[in-house]
Order: structure tokens, then C-alpha cells, then sequence
């Protein structure tokens, strides 16, 4: 298998469906100048340039996907989703049910987030729940070079809205993508690695921070098992579940916000259908309820880091 | 009803404003829900419609039974779907404030006050790409246009050249607020020229008037594939919302506009040409109460959505 | 004590509010025409209609609260919020923080929402739980008049940006009302009734669905404490853990969407830090994860209601 | 700095093109963050800042540099927040994309493109209504006229009479999209008319042309309190954000606008006139050199911030 970058990967997936499919289109601030390659094999009317509106650039991939195209654009950074919030969430999100079926909305958007460029609050802030709240949506954030590709390209296959944020920090981590058309479906978790006393569950960069935990959890005898969930609407509570109903044990990790996060779904979701199973409290590890900070200093402090991980999980086997 | 006849138009007016009261008077009687009328606008309403061909799409807001009317939906449905019917167009889901008709290319409506707006370029996207005919036909206020999304929605159509046909209907209300307390200018279509694009602004209290102005903008778009803004200058004449007591307006100026009605404006022209008499209205009048009985028997016998309706249609 | 509407109760507070503090003012959609007393009280100038445009309206309010005054905002339904997203969370949310301290947002936005007049998912929308992840602001949702008049209050004297969310179907519901300068801290729960063998945790109108299937409990020999959370942030932990670890068992109930809900959050936070008094698993009662529909009967089958929760207590007491 | 000497300007404009080209280097070589740099448009920033008064907010973005240094703020402070340190004016919090300084009224910063539009009429509003002396200066781009909130303010700022300076740097760039392909007119200047506000074009390359525009312009909204458009025409002549090749820039148009580099053109008037020489010139430069040597040194010896700063200044 190829190793290739999550930048590549994202890249490729969106080459290739391009290529597959005359209804997809990409678009939006930059797209056509970062990606002229794309523009030479696909025409700039399928691959284009925007005027800064955010707004409108989301409301474009609505309409149009109504009309049956299938866009695909590119909102930069994660906050400057606030600006769509409208067309995103009342219209993407509520048209369809709200015709009683009439249309479908067969359309991704990409957005950057996380901690690792000390870009500050602005262009950081992990906002995923907001959209896993909202009705109509589906919302990914994967966190291995392989899952870029293969959610971006069934995203794009996808007939719903999906949201799709890129963890910055992960951007040009490298990683073995399989060859061919590798599709990952919307809505599986991954098991990243099996284990029978604690599961860590996670997404996006603080995956590798749960599987280094894992490692030095294992070098003081305690096993863990790494889920990533991958997807987080549609959520894989059967994944979840059936890990915490092993394992009787769970800590819930991310690098949004704490409160209101995917963790307290996550959390809530285990307290409700695992509870049988549990031999200890769940526990949430994710920022605390502040803006992201810039300086690198405090940009690390605001992410769960493994050793906090591996203590939390490790206080939790113990019982203390 | 032959769409051809000079008194067709009329009698598209006359529908719009018999469902509209009907409507208005369920609502201040609390036998259905309150919904927003477009009274003394049915001229910007038909006027530009009718210059629409099949192929075309239209967008719409809260405000759209003349819109729709226009366009041929079938008041059993429409009504169906205020009453929140399983029969009413969108199943009940949508309720009054958001009717779509796909069939009939309305294909996106949304009652967030310029949503319009900001998927017009969208649906015209789609119609340019898949190089299908027709344009798009984008009804909003004059209280959207100050919305962010109208100036984006403008922009974006202009520089991508898509075939939007823009129809503010400057109705000099913005709900409860005055037209004037919310912009300097008069005429919105002024705001074209920022984009590089071309306006023009017309009596939307004359019929007739307005539908030579909607066919020259249409066939500006239709032929040139680059947008335009088409202001019908008009007036609300009922309240924002059934009920509404219309306390806060001015009493000369409703006057001087309800002086003005669109329909009466319509009707003694035709008179005049020898288009119409009392028994043609009659005949008119008779047909439109038919339809509007018609109506009110299927939606009101038509039964609520099943619970297990709740569900469905969210994803695809 | 005076009964008066909800209402009335909101119009009461912000009479009172600007009487009591000159750099108060009140502007929005229809502001000045729907409240001419307060114009004819306070100015013109103190209370504002404005044009279309919600984004600026909270865009406004932010920077005149920078300066120093203290503006509440009507942005009417909850749904028209999407439009002010970037002003509310990448302006009043973080700005602060971002600058290192140097400004505050003295600023309350009010938005309606909820079932009951039938509107659909464009005016009905509980999205609240969005702002509660959103860090740097904080969210009431009251749901007596009492409390609406006197968090309120308390929001507009807050230095902070607060979100006061009025469930539209307790607009006109009458209340009594504490005469004189009545102040509901921000934070506070309160205990709308005790219990010893289940906790119902709630905010808005399924508050009175709580007490409402209390009720029919009580009546097959089952004790509910009924926990009304009234702010959502800071959300008041001690109140609903000190609840749980009474009783043993939480029902939590909401209007809002299931997934990410406020819900999740009192759940994951029962599940990590009640965990050793928990009896049972921690249910959740919310509407499910679909946009608002329209039809009066789909609308009611949309929210949780009192037999319901009735219900799930009882069975979760019953241990079955 | 006397800053009524005529070589107060120059001396401005090259105290930021060497912050800036220090910053750039820095970044090139990944010894510091990226940050985006004005490089090209000293006047536009010069020109406008000290036509103001102290009395005056201004609200900048993230390409504020220029802003910030022609209004006073210390580079030591500017540099340590660039570089994270908790004596940056944020604490380190911001880092460079949104650096406030209150003290010098430059009261809200957002990187958040069109945010200061959003702001602005707000801050202005907190003057009117307090009775409060000064005037807003608002700093946005081109990129920034597209987005929906630049209407929004500007219409409400006419409408409310507030007393908010709109400055438009023009500079031809919007990240990495020619803003040639954002729009279908050439000067942003005449969107002004749409709100029925007054609007104009300066040469944004000329310091002293940009100097008078700047202080007519303050003094009409000073002393109307209304709000008013102006534009500074100029053009980014390095990339979007540090580093950048810059490799989608038509060389022969950046050639054109590096030949009237403002610098050099300021400086080729003050030798005609007989206010510059090569002595005067190496004073300045050597001045400069200094300031950023001893930024330098007081950024990089500032510790970073605690880790327990992660949470205060949440909550008022
Ligand atoms: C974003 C948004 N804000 C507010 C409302 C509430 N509202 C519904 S219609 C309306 C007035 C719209 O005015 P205009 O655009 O002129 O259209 P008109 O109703 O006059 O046809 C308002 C304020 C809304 N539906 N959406
Ligand atoms: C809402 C938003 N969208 C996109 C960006 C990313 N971005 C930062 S600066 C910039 C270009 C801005 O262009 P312009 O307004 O002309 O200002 P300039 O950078 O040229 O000074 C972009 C796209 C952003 N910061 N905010
Ligand atoms: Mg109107
Ligand atoms: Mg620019």
C-alpha cells in the first residue's frame, strides 16, 4: 500500500470522484488557485473559485445539489462555518424533511480545525457537535490518512449533507492508503486496537494520543482498546457499546470543548445501553470550555495529551 | 381557466385573494393556523409568473400562495398542507410558511427571510451545469434585500453569469417594521448597479404593467444567461400575519394604496377595453368560490399525518 | 404575589432594566413597533427597530457592549440565530479571551422556540444545546414567569454575553411573580419538587411534563424529585449530582434533539461523577433527531410528554 | 518620531515594511509563526491612522500591522504576541491574526474576515449613544466588500447615522483569488450609492493622496456623524500569509505595482522637495534597525504564558 499524507489523500479522493462522476464539482475560496491541477483536468467549471461568502457558497451547494449535482466545497477553517450556519443547518440540514421529500441535498463540506498551528480561536475551534446536533446532517472526522480517502469519496457518493473536518495537525501526517477505489462507509467505527480492560474512545488527533496511552498503559499490564469512531452522525453505537460491554470501562476523548461535546454523547449513550456493563464511572477527557488559545504553550495544555490519557484510564482500571 | 384570455390574469388575482381571505378568516376565528398574505400584491405576484415558461424554477418564501397559485398549484393541497393535512403538498411537515411544489419547479422555499436568496444561484448552477433550459425566478422583500445574503446572492449570479431572474417585491412592509426606517434609498433596484448588474423598478399594482417588465427581464435573462433585478413597487395591504390588527400603519397611506388595488385597477381596464362585464365577474366569482369550497372540503376531510410520519423523509 | 404571563414577565424585566440602567438599550425586527411603551419611556434612541439582518444586529450589540453599553437583542426565533453565528460565537464568545481580557460583552440575545404554535423546523428549533458547547457564553431557558422575569434581570446585569432562550409555548402561561427588584442568579437550579426515588432533570415546557408525570408517580407510590436546570451555562452540577446521588436515578428530559443534546451533558456528567449512587442506567427523554415538523399532530408526537416520562421513571425505578 | 515632520510618514511606512520583512523572514525559515503581511500598502495604512485622532477607535483584521504601528503600539509587544509570549498585548492568546490594543482604541480585533465590519457600527453606536467624542475607522479588504456583512453594516451605519469611517484596502487580493474574479466592477467605492452614502477612490500608493482623502473623509464624518466609503486602490506585493511563493501572481502586473512601491515614491518626493537625504535616510534606517533589534530581543527573552492562563479571561 502507498503511504501518502492526509493532504494527498484528501486530494485524490476528490480527483477521483471528480473524474468518476460529471455531477461533482468543487468550490469554493482558493480552490481553483490551490488546486490547478484539478482545474486542468476537470475545467473551470467544475472546479472554481469563489468571492469571500460563506453563506452563499453553502447556499450554492444546496441549491445546486437540489438541482441534482453533487457539490463538494471547501469552508477553510472551521469557524468560518458560523457564517453558514443558515444555509447549512436550516436549509441543508431541514428542506428535505421539511418538503416531506420532495428534494435531496447530496453535498460535503470541508473544513480545517484543531490545535497544532497556534492560528488561535479563530481558525480553531472544534464546532463538529454543533452540526452532530442539527437535524439532517451526517458529520465525519477522520484521523488516519486511509479513512481521509475512503469517508471523503463515500461522502461524496453520499445523497445527504455531510460535514467532513479535517484535523489540521493531521494534515500531513502520513499514513498506508489501500489502492484502488477505497471507500469507507459513513457511520462505522474502527477499532484501532483491541483490548479487554479499558476502552478509550476518540476521533480526529487525539486517536494517536489514545494509542499511545494504549502503549504505555500495556507496558503496566493494562490492556486497552482504541476506538475511533470515525463517523460521528450516524454515530456506531453498536461499535461503542459492544467495546465498553467487554471492557466495562470508558474514557471518552476529544479535543473539542467539553461541554455539549461528542463525549457527552458518547458518555450519555453508554450510561444509557452499557450501564449493566460498567464497572466505574465514564470518563471525559477533552478541552476545557474555552476559546483556543495561540501560543503554543497554551495550545498544548488545551489538548488532552496522552500521559493524561494513560493516567485517567489507568486511575480508572484501578478503581481509585 | 385559459391562460391565454386578457382575463385570465384577473382571475388568478381574484383566486390568490379568495384564498387569502379564506385563510385570514379561519385564522382570526383560531380555526387554522395564522399564515402570511400577499393582499394587494397579487399583480407582482401574476404579472411576473406568467411570464414564466414551464422549464423555469421558482423560489418563494413564507409569503407564496400567489406565487404558487400562479403557477397552477392545486389550492386542495395547498390548503391541505396549512391545515397540516398528509395530503397538503409537503405531507403537513412544512405547514404554511414553507411550501414547495416540486412539479411544478418550486423547488426549494424556505421562510428564513432570504434563504431565497442565497439558493437562487444554487438551483440556476444547476440548470447551467447540466445545460438545462430555463432560469430561475427568485421572489423576495424588501426586508431580505437588507439581509448579507442578498448582496452575496447578487455578486456571486453576476460574476458566474447565472440565469437568476430577481424579483424584489418592495412591499414597503418588512413585518412589522416600515420599509423606510430600514434603508435611505427608495428603489432597490438601485442596489443592481453595485454588482455590475442591470435593475429596473415597476408599478406592482398593474397587472399588466408588471407582465411587460417580467417579459423583457425574462428574456434578458433567458437570453443573455446573466441575472437581473426586477423590483415590483407595491404594498402590503393586510397585516404582516392573520390575525393582525395593522395598529402601527398609517391610515392615509394604507388608504392611498388600498385605493389603488391591484384587482379593481385590472378589473375597470378590462371594462373599459370591453373585456369584462358584470356577468363575466360573476361567472369568475362563481368558479373561484367553486374552488375554494373544493378546497376546503378535501383539506379539512383530509386526515393528519400518522405519528409514525415523524420519522420519515430526513435522510435520503 | 402578582400572577402575570410570560410575557408579561419579559417585557417587566426589560421595562425595568432600562429604567434602572442607562446604558441599556433594546433593538431588533419590529422591536420599537411592538413595544411602543418602552419607546415612549425611553427614547427612540434606547429602543430600536432595525432592518433585516441578524448577523449585524448581534454584530452591533457586540461591539456597543465593548464600548460599554449593555444591549439586549430580540432576534425572534431561534432559527434566525444560524444568521448570527459568527457574531455570537467567533465575536461574543471568544473576543475576550482572544484579546487576553481586554474587553467584555455585557449583551443578552433573546430568541423563541418550541412547539406549540405549529410553525415548523425554520421558527422551531431548540438549538441551545449549540451555545452551551460554544465556549464564553452563557444560556438561560427559564420556564416559570418568575424565572423568566428575574433571569433575565440578572442576564442583563451579567458582563458577559447570555443567551436567553423563551419557550414559545409558555409565552402566555401565567405565573406568579415576586413583586420589586426580583433577581434569579445565573447557574442556579432549582428543585421544583422533591424526591427520593428518581430525579427528573429538565428545562422549558418539559419541566411541566416532569412534574406533570410526578404527578401520575406519585399516585402508584413513586417519589419524583423534579430538577428544573433553568441555566444551561453555567450549568448547575452540584444541584442535579447532589439530586442523583439522593435518589439514585436520573430521567432526563429536553424538547431539543437527542443527540448532543443539554441532555447528554447532565448525563455524562451524572455517569462520571454519580456514578457509585447510580441505581440504574441514566435515560434520556428528547424529541428524536429530526427537524420540527409542522402538523399539530406530528408536533406533539415530537416532544417528550408526561406519559412518557412517566413511564421510563417508573420503569427505571421498577428496575425492569 | 515627531510625527508632524514630513518624514513622519516615510519613517512610519519603513518601521513596518521592516516589522513585516522581519516577520517574513522569520517565518521562511519556520523561526516563527506565519503571519499575514501589508507589504505594498504602507500608505494606505499610514495615510488613514494618522488622519485620526486619539478620541477615534479603529477596528482592524488580521493584516493589521500596519494599523497598529502608524497608530503607536509598541513593536516590542506587537512581536511578543506574534511569537506567543505572555507580554504580547493579548498575553500570547491571540497570536498574530488578532491583536487589540485597547489603550490606543484599537478595541476589537477579529481575524474573522468582514467581522470589523460587523462590529463597527456597534463601537460607533457605543459613541453616539454615550455622547462620546471620536469617530470608528473600520479597516477591511476587497475580499471582505463580499461578504454579506459588509452590507448589512454599511446599511445600518447610513441609516442610523452612525459616525463610522469604512476604509476599502483594495489590494487586489483575497488570499489566493485575484479579486478581479469576485466582482464585475473595479471600485468598491460605488457600492456606497446603494445605501445612499458617499463613497470614493484614493491612489493607495501615494501616502499624501491618500493623507488628504483620509482627512476630508474624517472630517465629513466627524463632523455630520454619518458614515462614509473610502478606498485606497493598491495592491498586495507579497503573498497571502508568510510563507508563500507566490507562484499564481501575474509577474508583469506585480512588477507594475512593485515599480510604484510607496516607499520609494514617498521618498522620491521628500528629495525633490528637499526634506530627504542619504544622511537623513541611514538616521531613519538606523532608527529602525534599532527598534526591531530591541523587539527582537524583548520578544524572544519573554516567557511563554502559564499554563494556567489556559482559562482566565473566559468570564467577565
Ligand atoms: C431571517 C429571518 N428573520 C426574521 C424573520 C421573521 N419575518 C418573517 S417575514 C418578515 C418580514 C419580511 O419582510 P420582506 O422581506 O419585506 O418580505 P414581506 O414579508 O414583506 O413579503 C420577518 C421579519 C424570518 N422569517 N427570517
Ligand atoms: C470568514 C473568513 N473566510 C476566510 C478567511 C481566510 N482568509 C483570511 S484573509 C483572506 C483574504 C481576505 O481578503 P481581503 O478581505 O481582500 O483582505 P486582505 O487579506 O487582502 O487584506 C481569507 C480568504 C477568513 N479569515 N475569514
Ligand atoms: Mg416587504
Ligand atoms: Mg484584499
Amino acid at each position: 500500500m502507498p503511504t501518502i499524507t492526509t493532504a494527498e489523500a484528501i486530494d485524490q479522493a476528490i480527483a477521483e470522484e471528480l473524474r468518476r462522476d460529471q455531477r461533482v464539482l468543487f468550490f469554493g475560496e482558493g480552490v481553483a488557485t490551490k488546486r490547478g491541477h484539478l482545474v486542468k483536468e476537470f475545467g473551470a467549471d467544475r472546479v472554481r473559485n469563489t468571492p469571500m461568502a460563506e453563506g452563499l457558497i453553502a447556499g450554492t451547494a444546496v441549491g445546486a445539489a437540489a438541482m441534482g449535482l453533487r457539490p463538494v466545497i471547501d469552508l477553510l477553517f472551521a469557524p468560518f462555518l458560523c457564517y453558514s450556519m443558515e444555509e447549512l443547518i436550516n436549509s441543508a440540514g431541514k428542506l428535505r424533511y421539511i418538503s416531506g421529500g420532495q428534494v435531496s441535498f447530496p453535498m460535503v463540506t470541508l473544513a480545517l480545525t484543531g490545535t497544532g498551528w497556534t492560528t488561535g480561536a479563530q481558525h480553531n475551534h472544534n464546532l463538529e457537535a454543533m452540526f452532530v446536533h442539527a437535524p439532517g446532517l451526517k458529520v465525519v472526522m477522520p484521523s488516519s490518512a486511509a479513512d481521509f480517502k475512503g469517508l471523503l469519496k463515500a461522502a461524496i457518493r453520499d445523497d445527504n449533507p455531510v460535514m467532513y473536518f479535517i484535523d489540521l495537525g493531521l494534515l500531513f501526517a502520513p499514513g498506508e492508503v489501500p489502492e484502488g477505489d477505497h471507500i469507507v462507509p459513513l457511520g462505522k467505527a474502527s477499532v484501532r486496537q483491541q483490548g479487554k480492560d479499558v476502552s478509550l474512545v476518540s476521533y480526529g488527533k487525539t486517536v494517536n494520543h489514545c494509542l499511545a496511552a494504549a502503549q504505555t498503559l500495556s507496558e503496566s499490564g493494562i490492556s486497552a482498546e482504541v476506538i475511533d469512531l470515525r463517523s460521528l452522525k450516524p454515530l456506531d453505537e453498536e461499535a461503542i457499546l459492544s467495546s465498553v460491554r467487554k471492557t466495562g470501562r470508558a474514557v471518552v476523548v476529544h479535543e473539542a470543548n467539553l461541554t455539549c461535546g461528542v463525549g457527552a454523547e458518547v458518555s450519555a449513550l453508554i450510561a444509557e445501553k452499557a450501564f449493566s456493563s460498567l464497572r466505574g464511572p465514564v470518563l471525559r477527557l477533552a478541552s476545557p470550555d474555552v476559546p483556543a488559545p495561540s501560543s503554543w504553550a497554551l495550545e498544548q495544555a488545551f489538548v488532552p495529551q496522552a500521559p493524561q490519557i494513560a493516567e485517567a484510564a489507568s486511575r480508572l482500571v484501578k478503581g481509585a | 381557466m385559459d391562460n391565454t384570455q386578457p382575463q385570465a390574469a384577473l382571475e388568478t388575482m381574484m383566486l390568490i385573494r379568495a384564498y387569502e381571505e379564506h385563510n385570514s378568516a379561519q385564522a382570526a376565528t383560531h380555526q387554522a393556523p395564522g399564515t402570511c398574505t400577499a393582499v394587494g400584491q397579487e399583480a407582482a405576484a401574476v404579472g411576473v409568473v406568467r411570464a414564466l415558461r414551464p422549464e423555469d424554477r421558482i423560489l418563494t418564501n413564507h409569503r407564496s400562495a400567489g406565487h404558487l397559485l400562479a403557477r397552477g398549484a392545486d389550492p386542495k393541497r395547498m390548503l391541505a398542507e396549512v391545515l397540516g393535512r398528509a395530503s397538503g403538498y409537503c405531507k403537513g411537515k412544512s405547514g404554511n410558511l414553507h411550501i414547495a411544489v416540486k412539479e411544478l419547479g418550486v423547488v426549494l422555499t424556505s421562510t428564513i427571510v432570504g434563504a431565497e436568496l442565497s439558493l437562487a444561484p444554487g438551483v440556476a448552477l444547476g440548470l447551467q451545469q447540466q445545460k438545462l433550459p430555463g432560469i430561475v425566478a427568485c421572489f423576495f422583500g424588501d426586508g431580505a434585500a437588507s439581509e448579507g445574503t442578498f448582496h452575496e446572492s447578487l455578486n456571486l449570479a453576476a460574476v458566474w453569469r447565472l440565469p437568476v431572474l430577481y424579483i424584489c417585491e418592495n412591499n414597503q412592509w418588512q413585518a412589522f417594521v416600515a420599509r423606510k426606517e430600514t434603508m435611505l434609498i427608495d428603489k432597490i433596484s438601485t442596489r443592481a448597479a453595485a454588482y455590475g448588474m442591470e435593475g429596473h423598478t415597476v408599478d406592482g399594482n398593474d397587472v399588466e404593467a408588471v407582465h411587460r417588465a417580467a417579459i423583457e427581464a425574462v428574456s434578458y435573462v433567458r437570453e443573455r444567461r446573466q441575472p437581473y433585478l426586477l423590483e415590483t413597487y407595491t404594498y402590503r395591504t393586510r397585516g404582516h400575519y392573520e390575525p393582525d390588527d395593522q395598529a402601527y400603519v398609517d391610515a392615509a397611506e394604507l388608504k392611498s394604496w388600498r385605493d389603488r388595488d391591484p384587482i379593481e385597477i385590472e378589473k375597470k381596464r378590462l371594462r373599459a377595453a370591453g373585456q369584462l362585464d358584470d356577468a363575466r365577474l360573476a361567472e369568475i366569482e362563481q368558479r373561484i368560490s367553486g374552488v375554494i369550497a373544493e378546497a376546503v372540503e378535501f383539506a379539512t376531510n383530509s386526515p393528519f399525518p400518522d405519528a409514525s410520519e415523524l420519522t420519515t423523509d430526513l435522510y435520503a
